[in-house]
């Protein structure tokens, strides 16, 4: 009975939606033909190598055009990991009774120990050439959390240290509003572009880019990295 | 590449996105565990970040990534949503964690995960 | 700061004072609660006159206050009784708990109703209108006996009544640009003529709550009787007079330029009239004081909605006599039960007997005032029923005559009912102990009583201010002596004195006093009800011995098919018919997650498919 | 000016970042800084409005790119009337709650803080951004931390509440990425100003479908009625103070968001009545079910619900006269319910499932708390001369102008019931035999200091209104002036 409700429900909205998205069209430029239409993105797009001389467009947008964004995007971030705590929070702490259900063979713990240098090394290229080439602060972290995801599984008490990571975590944080200040004093408004931008497609480019987008890389591979971290410490039996 | 083509195309990768977003409303409303309504809340995550990206492709167009021997910013894709998909992505994220720690919670405090017996808080 | 707002402030200053004081120590709770009442009401009645005007802007509206000669006579009676009920609260409230409650909303009520009475704009109105319910709600809550029934369907009656005046006032100030009561009044043919409808009726609904008016009765019975009897006086005799204020407002203006007006007056008037019959035959079947004299208001207040509504000068004349002196005698009864209440523990007829040695002033101001009441000749009460009849009779209402005489006449039942039941009959042993109550209860019972006797013997008091305020309605037919049209003052030329009626009817009753008396001296043994040794047989337990219970069963047992259909009943049935529906409604909450994310879906669906009926 | 609409959003951002660090140095840190900075943002708040009063609306431009090119923050007499109302309940909220979890540790009070600190910055950000992806951002900052403020107590079954939070937030911010793109992939520009001057481009099939997309996903932000089954769970649940939070701060930047889009965004006639009608089925349904409730803390929900709906109402009426009732409810809403919230809280501190009827007799244990929660009782069920009859009457006034009779005699119909339940708990206050044995806790310092400058507040509006009115009145014109909204944002210059 519900599920006939529900699949009638969603048949409507579905119908609704695809017609509408249907009615966008795919592949064209499908701004209104008008004259007044001046889509922001032929701005961003000339601005970008023009004004910001960085290669990504993406990139110039997320941290120079929709920093603000961004901002809070990190600050989502922070705030999850903050509520993870908050909700699994516990007063009697069992830190280091992981819930592994049988531990790792010799493979894979050696080769996570061999892969994980590779990985974060990998996850920083990503974020320090986040203005040049596909990639960014974002990609780069998951990345590296991706690595210590790979030992937290192989190694059933390998540990990060929590207060590392909340102050690799705050610092970043404190970089990104600290540079978007320093503008503000600088150059009048909050995460303007107050350093020299340098050449098109070189890794001193961008001016505030790189530096926000290498906080953001740090922020995010410590967040996640805190985020399994606490959830697989969570001990599943445990009567709360 | 033909019009026709594209219209085709049109159909099939809206319809795909909303499809996939369908799946996982569906999941999210019907499905009795907890776990399997959080899957579905991220495929309906998944399903619209799909079409957000798909919005701003443009017909033959290029990564607007202005490597060396870029032709022009008109065949580049509109890179604006690729942006904000990233911020959909990240958030999506965070919403995610934070409710697979309330599933944990709420195992923890009713030793089920079907949500029919979750049921303290009502009228 | 002008007389109106000083007066007010201090009011409202000093119910705050009076309250904190209290929490100091009953005795400067006591003085300051005297000086709160006293203070102010000495400056109203020697620093405001009539016709001054204050202005107070809030909010872009602009307040009005001043007084006018129709208020100033509600407001003489506002004050006197307010004066007269709080020396006698305060021995009343001695050693009781909420004292400083008690105080609080007393002032509070004082002040909110000269607040009504001064104000000429709607919007002050409603605000003293509110304070006036909310005060009032909390005293009858006070004693925490049966709140939650009685209290919520005061409140929710008097809530309905507000925010039907609410509803109108807005009306009237989109409609016609103003919220003062006299553009109001004046531009009244501007409005649409379903405007003109509705306004008179939503205003008639929300002073017929608080006067009692007959299917809008049922909160009155139990607030009377549930509140505290030094309140009680004031709430049946001066604030239950406030929707009657209303409604000679309403009627003199609105309901005169109406094509249909005669309608609706004759309507209310029938109203007022079977309210007044009904109300008395439910009076008769109580047996306690308390609940008597709450039934007793509501049929009083009957009589007067039906002179309003009569709307003829000498009927108005009637009312306006009537207000005042119900005011008085109601005012000095319920004063009775509370020394009565405060003395024995109780109010019910059936327990109490004999009290006439124990507590003659009382007794003598219970008698004074029934006879009053019953509108038996030397009294005011008399005065204005007379009136009443005649103005009825003019107008050729001769049903609506015997309807009224019939209320009337069983009104009688119920007096005697009150005076056997708490003051004759034998005396029993359990209260031997019974005293009379403390002199400041006593003093204003009697003042008020003597009232009675004064106003009948001297109308003419009276009529001044009435007259005045009627002319100020817009009764102007015998230049300023109405009361020349009523028999009663014609006969004996144009002074209104009733000295002789008053003469022949005490001579007939100081010779049968004194009858009483020289055959009562002769031996008299008091007995208590169980004392029947002379009979030679031992009473039971379960035995009935004493009159007063079923006192009226022949007569009740006549009413009987008519006390089965109570007003109440339905209205609870309603009240519980609405909680059903409101439970039901309030599980679309199931508690399930799940069935809310479907909700939010169905709305979006919804939304999707009326999409064009929505936006086009 | 002695700050710009930024250091709104940036100060509450480095102030959380760097408590982590400053509190594993000085633990009491963790409680004082959001304090400081929350007045320090009131301040900057009252500063700003009074600018703003005078000079016209400031434009913050952001990264330097000016609108519609870049994100900006609109200061204007609206936001800023709201936002100040919002910092300065943040504030209340923080003394309130400042000694609330001294016995818990020092992780769970950084927490707490940070959590509630974060919550009130969202609020504002939604209010002060002229993005609509910016607010999506910002709605997302206040819902997770609303989540995770909702599920504090471990003890309780908060995490149920916190869940069908998080589960009707996701659809929302689902249905709000959807909307967002639906506008962006017609207009090409995400800046509220930019999209509002070309909205008329738009195809109406694709603009109402954006629009009811937008409606569904605000509405749950915003508690309107079928979206709206979240909200008594999260509001009992919760935290004393969180509850009154949400109640007078989130819910506001709700409503905020939804009359944004309605009133300066979107050109659709429709979306007038569509306010008028989801207002009045929330409220008489919030209403109605507050009546029957047996838990405190869900009769206030219920009636907080019933408010918003009596706030969309009002401003679904369309005049001016309207969204200055409507904000003057808001208002009065602001200061009552964390009243009754804080009151409350204290009132059946020690019983164990919350029940109305433990607070039986109260009245005599803890009069100065019982007295509060009737101050606001009254005020908040519209009776004179507290501040909620002005909002009442102003509301009354401006419905009664555009002639809606049924309206009225709706609202007042439910506003009987209103009076109903509250005065049934008043009367178990003080008019009822203690039956249970609970014990009463004594408010401390803080919340003593918080709960009588609310009453002090409640009394103040009502006996001069005028002393707000000006401020409403800036604010409702400055939003219902669209034009002069888009004129001062598209403008806009780096200062």
């Amino acid at each position: 009975m519900k599920k006939i409700l529900v699949l009638l429900l969603l048949a409507v909205v579905g119908f609704y939606l695809a017609g509408t998205f249907f009615d966008i069209g795919f592949g064209n430029s499908h701004f209104v033909k008008n004259d007044a239409i001046k889509p922001v993105k032929d701005i961003y797009l000339q601005q970008t190598v023009q004004e910001l001389k960085v290669s990504n467009a993406v990139t110039s947008i997320v941290v120079n055009f929709r920093g603000f964004d961004t901002l809070g995007e990190v600050t989502v971030l922070f705030l999850s990991v903050t509520a993870l705590g908050s909700i699994l929070y516990k007063k009697r702490h069992h830190v280091g009774e992981r819930s592994v259900l049988f531990s790792a063979s010799s493979i894979v713990t050696s080769g996570s120990k061999l892969l994980f240098p590779a990985i974060v090394l990998l996850g920083a290229y990503v974020f320090i050439h986040g203005h040049l080439s596909p990639g960014g602060g974002f990609q780069g972290g998951v990345i590296i959390a991706t690595g210590f995801l790979l030992m937290l599984l192989a190694y059933e008490n390998y540990s990060v240290s929590h207060n590392g990571l909340s102050i690799v975590e705050s610092l970043a944080g404190i970089t990104f509003v600290g540079v978007g200040l320093l503008g503000f004093m600088n150059g009048g408004t909050f995460l303007q572009n107050f350093l020299p931008t340098g050449e098109l497609n070189n890794l001193f480019s961008g001016g505030i880019i790189p530096i926000i987008y290498i906080a953001v890389g740090f922020k995010v591979a410590a967040e996640l990295t805190g985020v399994i971290y606490t959830v697989l410490n969570e001990k599943g039996e445990q009567n709360g | 590449m033909d019009s026709a083509y594209f219209q085709y195309l049109n159909y099939a990768i809206y319809g795909t996105a909303v499809l996939v977003m369908l799946t996982g409303l569906y999941a999210a409303l019907v499905k009795k565990s907890l776990l399997k309504i959080v899957i579905g809340l991220s495929i309906v995550d998944s399903g619209l970040n799909l079409l957000i990206v798909t919005l701003g492709y443009l017909k033959g167009g290029t990564a607007p990534i202005f490597s060396s021997g870029y032709n022009g910013t008109q065949t580049m894709v509109d890179p604006i949503p690729q942006a904000l998909v990233l911020t959909a992505i990240v958030i999506g994220f965070g919403v995610t964690a934070v409710a697979l720690s309330l599933v944990i919670r709420l195992w923890r405090h009713h030793h089920t995960l079907y949500i029919d017996e979750i049921k303290n808080l009502k009228w | 700061m002008d007389m109106l707002t000083l007066i007010l402030l201090l009011f409202l200053g000093g119910a705050i004072v009076t309250w904190l004081g209290n929490k100091l120590s009953p005795v400067v709770g006591d003085l300051l609660f005297l000086a709160t009442i006293i203070i102010p009401a000495g400056m109203f009645f020697t620093g405001v006159t009539v016709g001054e005007v204050t202005h107070l802007h809030a909010l872009g509206l602009t307040l009005t206050w001043g007084l006018t000669p129709l208020s100033y006579l509600f407001s003489m009676i506002v004050v006197g009784l307010g004066i007269l009920l709080a020396i006698y609260a305060v021995p009343f409230m001695k050693g009781k708990q909420k004292t400083g409650a008690f105080y609080f909303n007393f002032t509070l009520s004082v002040m909110s109703m000269l607040g009504i009475l001064v104000s000429k704009d709607w919007v002050s109105f409603f605000i003293f209108w509110e304070i006036m319910t909310w005060s009032s709600y909390l005293m009858v809550v006070l004693n925490g006996k049966d709140v939650q029934r009685v209290g919520i369907k005061y409140f929710v009656f008097s809530a309905i009544g507000a925010y039907a005046m609410l509803m109108a006032m807005v009306i009237m100030n989109s409609q016609l640009g103003s919220f003062l009561l006299a553009d109001t009044f004046n531009n009244f043919q501007h409005l649409t003529t379903g405007n003109q409808i509705l306004i008179p009726i939503l205003l008639l609904v929300a002073f017929g709550v608080k006067s009692a008016m007959m299917p809008l009765h049922v909160w009155a019975p139990d607030a009377y009787s549930n509140a505290p009897m030094a309140y009680t006086g004031l709430f049946s005799g001066a604030l239950s007079k406030m929707g009657i204020y209303g409604m000679v407002l309403v009627m003199v203006t609105m309901i005169n330029q109406l094509p249909e007006g005669t309608l609706i007056r004759d309507i209310i008037a029938w109203i007022g009239g079977f309210t007044a019959a009904a109300a008395t035959l439910w009076a008769i079947t109580q047996d306690d004081g308390k609940k008597l004299l709450a039934w007793s208001s509501v049929g009083q207040m009957g009589y007067i909605i039906v002179g309003v509504a009569i709307g003829t000068p000498l009927a108005m004349l009637a009312a306006m006599f009537l207000v005042v002196v119900h005011a008085m005698f109601k005012g000095s009864l319920f004063m009775v039960v509370g020394a009565i209440e405060k003395q024995t523990g109780t109010t019910n007829f059936t327990e109490i007997n004999g009290l006439i040695r124990k507590m003659p002033w009382t007794f003598i101001s219970a008698l004074i005032s029934v006879i009053a009441l019953a509108g038996i000749p030397p009294l005011a009460g008399f005065v204005s029923k007379w009136m009443l009849y005649e103005a009825l009779i003019q107008n050729n209402n001769y049903i609506l005559v015997i309807l009224l005489f019939f209320a009337s006449t069983a009104g009688f039942l119920y007096c005697y009912k009150f005076l056997h039941g708490y003051f004759l009959g034998q005396e029993e042993p359990e209260w031997a102990h019974v005293k009379e109550a403390p002199v400041a209860m006593v003093i204003p019972m009697v003042l008020l009583a003597l009232g009675n006797f004064v106003l009948g013997t001297f109308p003419q008091l009276i009529f001044k201010p009435i007259d005045a305020a009627m002319q100020f309605a817009g009764y102007d037919a015998t230049g300023g002596r109405l009361w020349g049209e009523s028999v009663l003052f014609t006969e004996w030329g144009d002074v209104v004195t009733l000295q002789p009626i008053l003469y022949a009817v005490l001579a007939v009753f100081v010779f049968f006093a004194l009858f009483l008396w020289f055959k009562g001296t002769k031996g008299t043994r008091y007995v208590s009800t169980k004392d029947i040794s002379t009979s030679g047989e031992l009473p039971k337990e379960w035995e009935n011995l004493t009159f007063k219970v079923n006192f009226m069963q022949p007569f009740e047992r006549a009413i009987e098919p008519f006390l089965k259909r109570q007003i109440d009943k339905y209205y609870t049935a309603f009240g519980n018919g609405m909680e059903a529906l409101f439970e039901f409604t309030r599980r679309i909450h199931t508690g399930n997650g799940q069935t809310y994310a479907i909700y939010a879906i169905l709305f979006l669906a919804l939304l999707l498919l009326f999409r064009v009926n929505l936006f086009g | 000016m002695v700050g710009t609409p930024v250091l709104f959003i940036a100060i509450p951002l480095l102030a959380a970042f760097l408590i982590p660090l400053i509190g594993m140095v000085w633990k009491e840190s963790v409680r004082i800084i959001p304090g400081l900075v929350l007045a320090y943002l009131l301040v900057l708040a009252i500063n700003l409005l009074s600018y703003v009063t005078v000079n016209g609306p400031i434009v913050e431009v952001i990264a330097g790119w000016a609108p519609p090119i870049g994100i900006n923050l609109v200061f204007n007499a609206f936001s800023g009337f709201l936002v100040t109302i919002m910092v300065f309940m943040g504030l209340l909220v923080w003394l309130y709650s400042y000694r609330f979890k001294s016995n818990v540790e020092y992780e769970a009070a950084r927490k707490y803080f940070l959590l509630l600190m974060m919550l009130i910055t969202g609020s504002v950000g939604i209010v002060l951004t002229g993005d609509i992806f910016n607010m999506f951002v910002f709605i997302e900052i206040t819902s997770i931390s609303g989540y995770a403020l909702t599920a504090f107590y471990t003890g309780r079954d908060s995490a149920e509440a916190s869940f069908k939070y998080l589960m009707m937030g996701s659809i929302a911010s689902v249905m709000l990425l959807l909307a967002i793109m639906i506008i962006y992939s017609q207009l090409g520009t995400l800046n509220m100003a930019d999209v509002a001057s070309k909205m008329h481009l738009m195809d109406p099939k694709l603009k109402a479908v954006s629009f009811i997309l937008f409606v569904i996903a605000l509405g749950i932000e915003a508690e309107v009625f079928p979206l709206n089954g979240w909200a008594p769970d999260a509001y009992a649940e919760a935290p004393g103070p969180v509850g009154a939070a949400f109640s007078g701060i989130v819910v506001k930047a709700g409503v905020y968001a939804l009359i944004r889009y309605t009133y300066t965004i979107f050109d659709l006639s429709g979306a007038f009545n569509l306010l008028i009608i989801i207002g009045l089925i929330t409220l008489v349904v919030a209403e109605v079910a507050a009546i029957r409730q047996e838990k405190l803390k869900r009769m206030l929900a219920y009636s907080s619900i019933g408010q918003m709906g009596l706030v969309l109402v009002s401003f679904g009426i369309g005049t001016k006269e309207g969204v200055f009732a409507a904000l003057f409810i808001m208002l009065n809403h602001a200061i009552i319910k964390p009243l009754l919230f804080f009151s409350g809280s204290y009132l059946v501190y020690h019983s164990k499932k919350k029940m109305i009827s433990d607070v039986d007799g109260i009245g005599k244990l803890a009069p100065l708390t019982s007295i509060l929660f009737t101050l606001g009782a009254f005020a908040i069920v519209g009776l004179p001369p507290f501040a909620g009859f002005w909002s009442k009457l102003s509301f009354l006034m401006a419905a009664a102008d555009s002639n809606m009779l049924l309206v009225i005699g709706l609202i007042l119909s439910v506003s009987v019931v209103e009076l109903v339940y509250y005065m049934r708990v008043v009367n178990r206050i003080f008019f009822f035999k203690r039956t249970t044995s609970l014990l009463t806790r004594r408010p401390t310092f803080n919340a003593y200091v918080v709960m009588i400058i609310l009453g002090l507040m409640i009394l103040v509006i009502g006996f001069y209104p005028d002393s707000v009115s000006m401020y409403l009145h800036n604010a409702a014109n400055s939003l219902f002036d669209k034009s002069q909204y888009i004129h001062s944002v598209l403008t806009a210059t780096i200062q």
